[in-house]
């Protein structure tokens, strides 16, 4: 009962907050405060084709930065805890192999996978896309082969070393920015170049290049702690 | 032209609502899986269909994103299915 | 005019597909038979409408090209790994049936419970 | 045939991944080509063991032209079987007769065999379930031989012909 | 074309009350798959590809098996 | 506006499997479409009507004819970091199974309120 007048309340709370939405917040009108500023000195300022990628890594870089580490503070959160968990003492049922077509097939698909994941960090500044998405479409292509193939592990020590070189690589950057050009962090001291070409934009398509190694390489981390467990322990063939 | 785009439209979220009330009605996991997998593909024509509405060459990039990836959702619940993994 | 005609052959083909891909869902009696509807109905029609885009601008044509390729890639792999875990997890089979010769395929033993 | 060495293998999936690339941008400026090679050269580092077991022997001139004559079939073979399951479905009486049968294939590498598999599983009212070996499980929504040479020559026997010039 | 959205938002809704009723704990994760595709729908008519493009490289595949890799660590049933 | 409507109400069938639900793995269901329906909502206050996206690719593409850019920038984090978030929460509720032996939360003596 409790909690039905709990549930009651917050649902007077958002009816009320959606009249409120329509009348403060109309909606298709056009609203932008800072976005006016962003869209009209992008081209100047960032050479980014992209104007989201402009604002994620250059004007509020520094919030990139700090989501980055909450990404690595979940993944490593992840990976104590199932450090702790003591090993299941019920017997794990039989273990079922993958069919022909799901083995040949992705081990085909695998590759293209990554290489479209790197098309889509790599040309961040130019179409939509950039590391978020690529390291989370590479992530899902080694999730593929552990569906394809269970026994089988991605490496650790090497996962943990890209990461880490991502990492530093992105840090290294800001600091760069701040010591030695102007006297801000992320400054953005390479050439502007010419908008549209893949060379553009100065430090931007470094840094998320970057975020996708790093972003690939936490969600890697991610599925293989989880599914660990479900397929370290082999299985009859 | 308008016209067209509309009867297009018209056709295909009919195929939205009956793969919809396939997940709802269907008698077993699998059956819903497959509404599933319908309404993906679906999905797909509907992403480039916008884009040229839209008429911005790089929407396109998203179709393909999930004309990559959207099978390994339906794998991963077949091999649970299965007792795999 | 010619390019117009054809991209909207081509757009209204793959919309009768995929539509006819989502009746078939609904109209066959059995998992089995819904499936084969739904893989090759969906998967031509998607293709289709696809290349009708690129049919319509032709700058386009290349990049659409490659989402009908990554269809026509993957359809196959999931519907197939759907199906035998449908069947070994014994989802029946329509009455009107006439021949199984998965049991001698998979093997007696092999069946798994299902929960 | 016996497996093709790292090497040949390597240089084969530079070429398809560069080529994969080149229909991504679907362009051919300059920039766009350089970093497209120095990107395929280095995803190919780590999966050139995955993506093909004969290597540079996939590209004989023979082969692509069995290829090039084997996609406008395929594609011809795949609008028939849905007009075919067209009428299945519409039907008032729904002329459906369904069964599980085994086919046999001649085919011998891997891929040969994917490709056999996914043939079938777009043309006319068939869906193969799982490979072993070189048995074939398929679904068909209207049987006409239950035998497994009857349904050997019914189902695989049109592609095998093509596909054991181009997979060998 | 910004009506076509309607039929969307209703499909969406039906979904996601799916997806908290079905008592078959896979059923509802198919059911939030869902959910995730007409979102990322959603995001495209509300011209926002990069955000279209990182709910389909997240919600494609890697929500689903985190939910499922779970289910399959503890049990299927809601009681 | 549909969008408003759209968003609110998947922000309360969340609240509703939050607050009624008994399921943990349920309550992370409406955790995550509390969080899908906050960034719909914040994405549909930067529309502008008949806008489009902030992209100057090629063709004539204006400044003053794109959406705002900044709610899509915020959004884009915020998905990323509900998936990693929603691991951790799953590996809690690992962890309170082999603890416990349920997921309910009435058995769960802590969780009751």
């Amino acid at each position: 009962m409790i909690r039905k007048i709990t549930y009651g309340i917050f649902l007077g709370i958002i009816v009320l907050s959606l009249v409120l939405f329509f009348v403060a917040f109309p909606f298709g009108k056009n609203k932008m405060a800072v976005g006016k500023y962003y869209l009209k000195n992008d081209i100047k300022q960032t050479g980014a084709a992209n104007v989201v990628t402009a604002v994620t890594l250059d004007y509020r870089g520094f919030d990139t930065l700090g989501e980055v580490t909450v990404l690595f503070a979940a993944a490593a959160g992840v990976a104590i805890l199932f450090y702790v968990l003591e090993e299941d003492k019920k017997k794990r049922e039989r273990q079922v192999y993958p069919n022909f077509i799901v083995r040949v097939g992705s081990r085909i698909i695998f590759p293209f996978i990554l290489l479209f994941g790197s098309y889509i960090f790599i040309h961040g500044h130019l179409t939509p896309g950039g590391g978020f998405q690529g390291g989370s479409i590479i992530a899902s292509g080694f999730l593929l082969l552990y569906l394809a193939y269970p026994g089988e592990r991605v490496n650790r020590n090497k996962l943990s070393i890209v990461e880490g070189l991502a990492g530093i690589t992105f840090a290294g950057l800001g600091l760069w920015g701040l010591f030695t050009q102007g006297n801000s962090f992320l400054f953005n001291f390479l050439p502007k170049g010419q908008l549209n070409m893949i060379f553009s934009a100065g430090i931007l398509p470094i840094i998320y290049i970057a975020i996708g190694f790093k972003v690939a390489s936490e969600f890697a981390g991610i599925v293989d702690d989880m599914m660990c467990e479900a397929v370290c322990s082999g299985g009859e063939k | 032209m308008s016209i067209l785009n509309w009867i297009y439209l018209i056709i295909v979220s009919v195929g939205i609502i009956l793969a919809v009330v396939r997940m709802i009605a269907g008698p077993d996991l699998t059956n819903r899986v497959i509404g599933l997998d319908v309404l993906t593909t679906i999905t797909i024509a509907l992403f480039v269909f916008f884009a040229m509405i839209f008429q911005r060459y790089i929407y396109i990039d998203v179709a393909l994103v999930y004309g990559l990836l959207a099978f390994i959702g339906v794998l991963v619940i077949a091999r649970f299915i299965e007792r795999g993994f | 005019m010619i390019k117009m005609i054809i991209g909207y052959f081509l757009l209204y083909f793959g919309a009768a597909f995929l539509f006819l891909g989502a009746f078939g869902l609904i109209r066959l009696p059995d998992l089995y038979t819904r499936m084969q509807a739904s893989t090759k109905s969906t998967t031509l029609g998607a293709l289709s409408s696809v290349l009708g885009v690129g049919v319509l601008y032709p700058q386009w044509f290349v990049k659409c090209l490659v989402v009908a390729l990554f269809i026509l890639l993957t359809a196959p792999v999931s519907s197939s790994a759907l199906m035998r875990a449908g069947y070994r997890t014994g989802v029946p089979l329509d009455k009107r049936t006439v021949v199984d010769k998965g049991k001698e395929f998979f093997g007696e033993g092999e069946k798994e419970e299902t929960k | 045939m016996e497996k093709a060495g790292k090497f040949n293998r390597y240089i084969f999936a530079v070429i398809v991944l560069y080529v994969s690339w080149i229909l991504l941008t679907a362009t051919f400026r300059k920039d766009e080509l350089i970093v497209g090679l120095i990107v395929s050269l280095l995803v190919a580092i780590g999966t050139y063991d995955y993506l093909s077991e004969y290597g540079l022997r996939h590209l004989y001139p023979k082969r692509l032209w069995y290829l090039a004559i084997y996609i406008p079939y395929y594609l011809w073979e795949m609008i028939l079987a849905n007009f075919d399951m067209a009428y299945r479905v519409l039907a008032p009486s729904m002329p459906i007769k369904p069964g599980i049968v085994e086919v046999h294939t001649d085919l011998k590498t891997d891929t040969g065999k994917l490709a056999l598999a996914n043939s079938i599983t777009l043309t006319p009212g068939t869906l193969t379930m799982d490979v072993k070996d070189d048995t074939l499980l398929v679904h068909w929504i209207y049987v006409k031989e239950e035998t497994v040479e009857g349904a050997t020559r019914e189902i695989g026997g049109r592609f095998e012909k093509f596909l054991k010039e181009i997979f060998g | 074309m910004i009506y076509a959205s309607w039929l969307l938002i209703i499909a969406m809704i039906v979904l996601a009350i799916l997806s908290i009723e079905f008592k078959d704990l896979i059923a509802a994760v198919v059911a939030m798959g869902a959910v995730s595709l007409i979102i990322s729908l959603l995001f495209l008519f509300l011209q926002a590809p990069d955000v279209a493009m990182a709910e389909a490289s997240i919600g494609a595949a890697l929500t689903m098996a985190i939910y499922i890799i779970v289910v399959r660590k503890t049990e299927r049933r809601e009681k | 506006m549909i969008y408003y409507v759209g968003a609110f109400l998947l922000i309360a069938i969340g609240l509703y499997a939050i607050i009624i639900k008994k399921n943990l793995i349920k309550i992370l269901i409406g955790l995550d479409l509390i969080a899908s329906g906050t960034n719909l909502l914040i994405v549909s206050i930067g529309y502008v009507k008949g806008g489009t996206a902030p992209i100057f690719s090629k063709g004539n593409i204006l400044a003053k004819m794109m959406v705002d850019p900044v709610p899509q920038a915020l959004t884009l984090t915020a998905i990323v970091i509900g998936a990693s978030e929603l691991a951790l929460a799953a590996a809690f509720v690992v962890i309170l199974y082999r603890h416990y032996g349920t997921l309910d939360i009435k058995k769960i003596r802590s969780l009751r309120w």
